[in-house]
């Protein structure tokens, strides 16, 4: 199907849909690498024109990736509630996003609607949202997850305590880990990058941190992100709280991550059998990012935040307990400066809480994008205001494994500090409880004989 | 500056443990100004390793010194900037490169590949250790070629590797430059290589430098792949690395 | 006074105070086209490292500009109180912001020490402190004033109604400002800049603008913003509330701009006598901006943040009701970019409010520099959540007049919204009872037999 | 697009009054779909308007017509890139220009300037006119001589007045493009002009362009500036616009 808008007397032609979201997105590197992308800023409003035209209907019957050749558009075409939909059925891409911003499009009615929405749907209303629409509407979505803490009740932040270590080294992690614990992070979870695919250090990694959690009764859990066939190995002898895998928005960028449906099923069923929730049993977490699916070669000409934002539909599926995006991790080649980063962030978190995910974020950068700690800052206040789930707590910021800038615990402090948020319940009340911090968040002074410095022996 | 404004981490034991960044002390929660400086200086010296150039000369040199079969090539990336804007030119080799391969006759069953990647530095100082511990071992079973590669990506190894015929490539690659380490190598291999592969299907040993993983390490992990890669005849996630490698055990913290 | 820092083996000189305070600023084209700038990144880590270090107390002595040369460092050194400076007197830069970070530093302290501070001292803090950190640090300053509404109470933002006309057209001007005020806009003040500089306009003008206040029992304040000189021919025949001059913070910008502090104060004696204002009789408006000493070639090698500060000083001695910075506004020559320009309105924002101003901000840009919409509006949601006191209200964000794109009342909806912020007291009864919003802050659907509009004749 | 979701603001009759955007109308208090469509375009174009050319030949030939002293000029910034980054440069004259304005030996005593500034496309398609509507009244009293500047900011008159010995000089200069107004002149006019000199010694007239001031109106200002600039021997802020100017006191709002 083709589509057309006429500016200035001059008629700009786009020759399919996934070409007219290309052309509609506003300005990045990644999809200017892929050769799809708006030659001028003049093509892409009037893309935007004309996608605001589209009817969102439209989008279940113009697949943007073949049905019979993408088990992702498959999973996105039959789990479709067509019942969900029928509220918003006869919308527009344009006017679905003036719905969106009514003051009676609130979240009840959001989530009714949210099981009738696709990928597609949330990202081509995106592609023609401002950054402060992409972040009132999604304030006004609460996703909240459980397993053992509650995550993504308003006027809440929770961290994932990100304590990696370049050789893996179970007392530095630990280090790390009490050094987090001490600025309050860690409700989401204590999530370890190993940096080796060995499943006997990964087995001992969820040994040693699920010690830690109940000699000190910390109400959180824990993951070691290898990869899902590594912790499938493990699953049995090993305590694992949270499968983790790495996922794309197309079934050639998951085979180069090498998964697939069935095997992210096998992790879900397997750890969901494990019943080792307390306050819930939502057992997954998975991370995206905009760029994986140019960079398998695996796009099929569709720009990279519609892939991105795919890939919610496969975290979707198995209803996972967090979700984030590694946004400005993966590289410049697709986000080039804190200005795309920043915008690219904004999007995933919008898209991810409309389709219903309980969505955190990786505010970052890598040390070859054209950013810094500014940029971060603005991102992570912004994101905060959007009422995004969860961050990472990296060490002063400085992923000495991964190699890239997070958030830190500092930035934590910050982030709670100015907006006003508290951690998660159960985990706010242990810290409480451990003198960790005050009733108004602030850490107290902690001397050298506190239980978590005591954690580790010599 | 003063001490007593800064709410010290009574934490010096946990300091020795790990060189992440941690018992920083913070003002109100957050980082001490002279904390936040020196993130902001190495952030200044990290973006300089991305643009350290290869030290051609010096490897080549090296290289040449195995006497094997070693091949000086570029990558369609012409510049950093570039590179860094086109990872699709840098998996491919321009075209004078892929001349020089065709010229080759002798059979080949292995391919080592140095590159640059987003790090010489990491590359410059380390490779020529971890090649004069390999080759000589190596070279009792496998017919070893040598490539040297301007501006490459992982996926480079692949195109190098097929036009030689070889059976397994290992491609030693500077890695994204990070704030306290900003000279770590990767080595990702291949079994089978050809144009068009993805991830998939290759092991990779990352966070090699003098903070991380050792170069006897890396070794031993990177003999572990190439065995089980010929015994298994093939590569990648489904490999997975068996062996035993808690080097610490020593330091294992005691809980409680 | 030469100053140096090792970093490396390399040492880096700085010939002078005011050289190393330009060093040490964060990157913006004004500077480096000024030839005042750092070389390297790390050059200009090494400045702040040594500006770090520098005391506090260094600045009563080492005047930027001289003493004897300049009427604005004349004020600032005369008005320095030494016993508000007494208890933050033996902190260096560098402590200096660790101790505005402490939780006890709160807004009793700040306002303590304020009258100690002088602008040199905050520009150099500023330096060394990154986005959160200004952002954290204004969080805390509460600076309220008053006339005939009570501006900067926190969980209140406000808005200056900006209806310009190419032609000053009285109908077009009164047009854009029943539409304001349909958005709860104007409640900081209904603000023209007259397109002439004709003393006849602008009286006319603050007629009618009165005329309508009046009638419509607006708590407000108008002003016109014609140059000071024009504003003192009119005051004996005309309503004039606030009187408004842009200022800069040299003697020399302050006479390119036609000004010096006597007329200044002429102006401000010549409306505390006419008592207009209800709630308090703060009579001053300022506009500043970084870029207009370097414009003006009177910045006499000094950074242009730094003059900036300098300009603060200047408005503080008048008591003003308002002062804003039109950061965007002056043009990319001095800053670039959206990063630019985010990062110079935090900056100004954060050194006002810790000198004591109520301060807000013109966040903006050009259509010559390089920033759209999403910077904006990533700009308003930080200076928000920094608590800046009021923003500019154009209609669809598009001055057409001053030709650039501001704040828009659109976005000073989104911004009450999101951020949980109400008009100014006196002003949000006004518009509950004239049924223009309601409990909520929401809009309600006004008929066009509304008072508002009828209003206007034909 | 539905008009059903939108809050209306009903103000048809407010939006005949001006060109600004007002009754957008609302969706939550936000601009709907359309009218935030449009503003990205409007500012698409508004970006152009900042590069648009000066039309040097068309302006060369009709201000030749006038048979006056003509000099044809650049400034120090030789691209719209520098102009933007470097306004000191805008403000001199390069080499070459200087040596035309020194072979000068005729006596002048007004001159008039032209020069792209932000939007060359304003001075492309107004000057003419107004200068058509100028110059036989002022030369009836005055020495003119014009220039036409490539890369001009508003202080190069003053160079340019200085050199060919002028009294008095008027500028004519693309303003900053507005979204909805990208091709607006404005005139600065400067007695005894010469190096240096600031903005508080200039008058300005602004916003000529067919939605704003009408070129008739800008020149009785105009003619203001100069008369009063000649009789006061000063130009400036000191100079009040004392000129019955409410054009529009046919609509002047009837209030209640
Ligand atoms: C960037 C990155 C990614 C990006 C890659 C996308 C991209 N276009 O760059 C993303 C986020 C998609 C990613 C995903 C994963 N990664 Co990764 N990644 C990295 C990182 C930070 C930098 C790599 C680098 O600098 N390469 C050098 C540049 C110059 O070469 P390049 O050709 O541009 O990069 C290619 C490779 O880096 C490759 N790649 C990236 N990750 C991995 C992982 C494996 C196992 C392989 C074989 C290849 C591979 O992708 C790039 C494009 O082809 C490293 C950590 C580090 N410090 O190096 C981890 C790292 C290599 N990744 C790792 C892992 C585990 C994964 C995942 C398997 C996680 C998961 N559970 O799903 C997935 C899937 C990887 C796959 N099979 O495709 C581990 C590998 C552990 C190991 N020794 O096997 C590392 C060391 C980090 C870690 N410990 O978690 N990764
Ligand atoms: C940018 C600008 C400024 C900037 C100038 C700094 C800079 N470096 O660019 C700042 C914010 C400092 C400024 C200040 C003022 N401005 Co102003 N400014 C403008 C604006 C928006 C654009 C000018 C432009 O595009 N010039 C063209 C470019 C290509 O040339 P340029 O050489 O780079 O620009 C020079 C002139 O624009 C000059 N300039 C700027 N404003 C003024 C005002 C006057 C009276 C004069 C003589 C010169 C002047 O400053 C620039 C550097 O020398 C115009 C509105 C418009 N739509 O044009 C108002 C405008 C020209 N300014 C105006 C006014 C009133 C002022 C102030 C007097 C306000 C006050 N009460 O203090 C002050 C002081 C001006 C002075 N005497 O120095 C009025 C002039 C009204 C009139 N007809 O006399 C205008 C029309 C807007 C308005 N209605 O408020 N201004």
């Amino acid at each position: 199907m083709e589509f057309r808008y006429t500016v200035n007397n001059f008629t700009y032609n786009f020759k399919d849909l996934k070409t007219l979201m290309a052309k509609a997105s506003p300005y990045r590197t990644g999809d200017a690498l892929a050769g799809i992308s708006a030659e001028t800023n003049e093509e892409r409003v009037a893309a935007q024109f004309a996608l605001g035209e589209v009817p969102l209907s439209l989008f279940l019957t113009e697949h943007l990736i073949p049905y019979e050749s993408d088990e992702v558009t498959r999973l996105i075409v039959d789990s479709h509630y067509q019942n969900s939909f029928s509220s918003i059925n006869h919308l527009t891409v344009g006017d679905f996003r003036n719905w969106l911003l009514l003051d009676t499009t609130n979240q009840v009615v959001l989530d009714q609607v949210k099981m009738g929405l696709t990928p597609e749907m949330v990202a081509a209303v995106s592609k023609i949202m401002r950054n402060q629409d992409l972040i009132a509407v999604a304030q006004k979505c609460e996703v909240i997850s459980r397993f053992r803490t509650t995550v993504g009740q308003k006027g809440r932040l929770s961290i994932r305590l990100q304590p990696n270590h370049p050789t893996d080294s179970q007392s530095g992690i630990l280090a790390s880990t009490i050094d987090g614990l001490m600025y309050g992070c860690g409700d989401a979870v204590i999530g370890i990058n190993p940096a080796t695919d060995s499943p006997e250090v990964v087995s001992n990694l969820l040994k040693m941190l699920d010690e830690v959690r109940e000699k000190l009764e910390i109400p959180t859990q824990s993951c070691v992100l290898s990869h899902i066939t590594t912790t499938l190995n493990n699953i049995k002898d090993a305590p694992v709280d949270l499968v983790f895998q790495s996922i794309g928005g197309t079934e050639k960028t998951n085979s180069s991550f090498g998964i697939n449906l069935n095997i992210l099923n096998e992790g879900y069923e397997a750890a969901m059998e494990l019943k080792r929730g307390t306050v819930g049993q939502q057992v997954m977490y998975f991370e995206t990012g905009q760029g994986s699916s140019l960079s398998a070669n695996a796009h099929h000409g569709v720009d990279q935040q519609t892939c991105e934002a795919r890939a919610y539909a496969v975290a979707r599926k198995f209803n996972p307990f967090l979700v984030n995006s590694v946004v400005g991790f993966i590289g410049p080649e697709y986000l080039f400066d804190g200005k795309q980063i920043i915008r690219a962030a904004l999007e995933d978190h919008f898209c991810a809480k409309l389709l219903g995910l309980p969505m955190g974020m990786d505010v970052c950068y890598t040390n070859h994008a054209e950013a810094d700690q500014d940029d971060m800052d603005n991102l992570m206040t912004l994101l905060g205001v959007a009422d995004c789930n969860f961050f990472m707590g990296v060490p002063g910021a400085d992923d000495i494994m991964l190699n890239y800038q997070s958030t830190s615990f500092h930035d934590a402090m910050y982030m709670r500090k100015v907006l006003k948020k508290r951690p998660a319940p159960e985990f706010e009340a242990w810290l409480l409880a451990q003198g960790i911090i005050n009733e108004k968040g602030e850490r107290n002074a902690l001397n050298s004989k506190h239980l978590l410095l005591n954690m580790h022996g010599k | 500056m003063e001490n007593k404004l800064i709410q010290t981490d009574p934490s010096e034991l946990l300091k020795t443990q790990t060189n992440a960044r941690i018992g920083l002390g913070n003002v109100g929660g957050a980082l001490p100004t002279q904390q936040t400086l020196s993130l902001k200086l190495d952030h200044a010296r990290a973006k300089d390793a991305v643009f350290s150039p290869l030290n051609i000369e010096l490897l080549a040199d090296a290289l040449s010194e195995f006497q094997l079969p070693f091949f000086l090539l570029k990558s369609k990336a012409e510049n950093k900037i570039e590179y860094l804007k086109r990872p699709d030119l840098g998996r491919r080799l321009e075209k004078h490169s892929l001349e020089i391969l065709e010229k080759n006759n002798e059979k080949t069953d292995i391919v080592l590949v140095i590159t640059d990647g987003l790090s010489a530095d990491a590359v410059n100082t380390q490779v020529i250790n971890v090649l004069k511990q390999l080759i000589p071992e190596w070279s009792k079973k496998h017919k070893i070629a040598l490539a040297l590669v301007e501006n490459g990506r992982v996926a480079i190894a692949d195109e190098i590797g097929e036009r030689l015929g070889g059976k397994f490539t290992a491609i030693f690659i500077g890695e994204r430059p990070g704030l306290s380490s900003p000279h770590s190598m990767g080595i990702y291999t291949t079994f089978q290589p050809k144009v068009g592969l993805t991830d998939e299907s290759r092991n990779c040993i990352s966070n090699i430098h003098p903070d991380g993983l050792s170069i006897p390490q890396a070794i031993r992990i990177l003999n572990y792949y190439k065995e089980e890669s010929y015994i298994n005849q093939y590569s990648g996630f489904k490999l997975k690395l068996d062996l035993n490698l808690i080097e610490e055990q020593k330091n294992t913290p005691t809980i409680g």
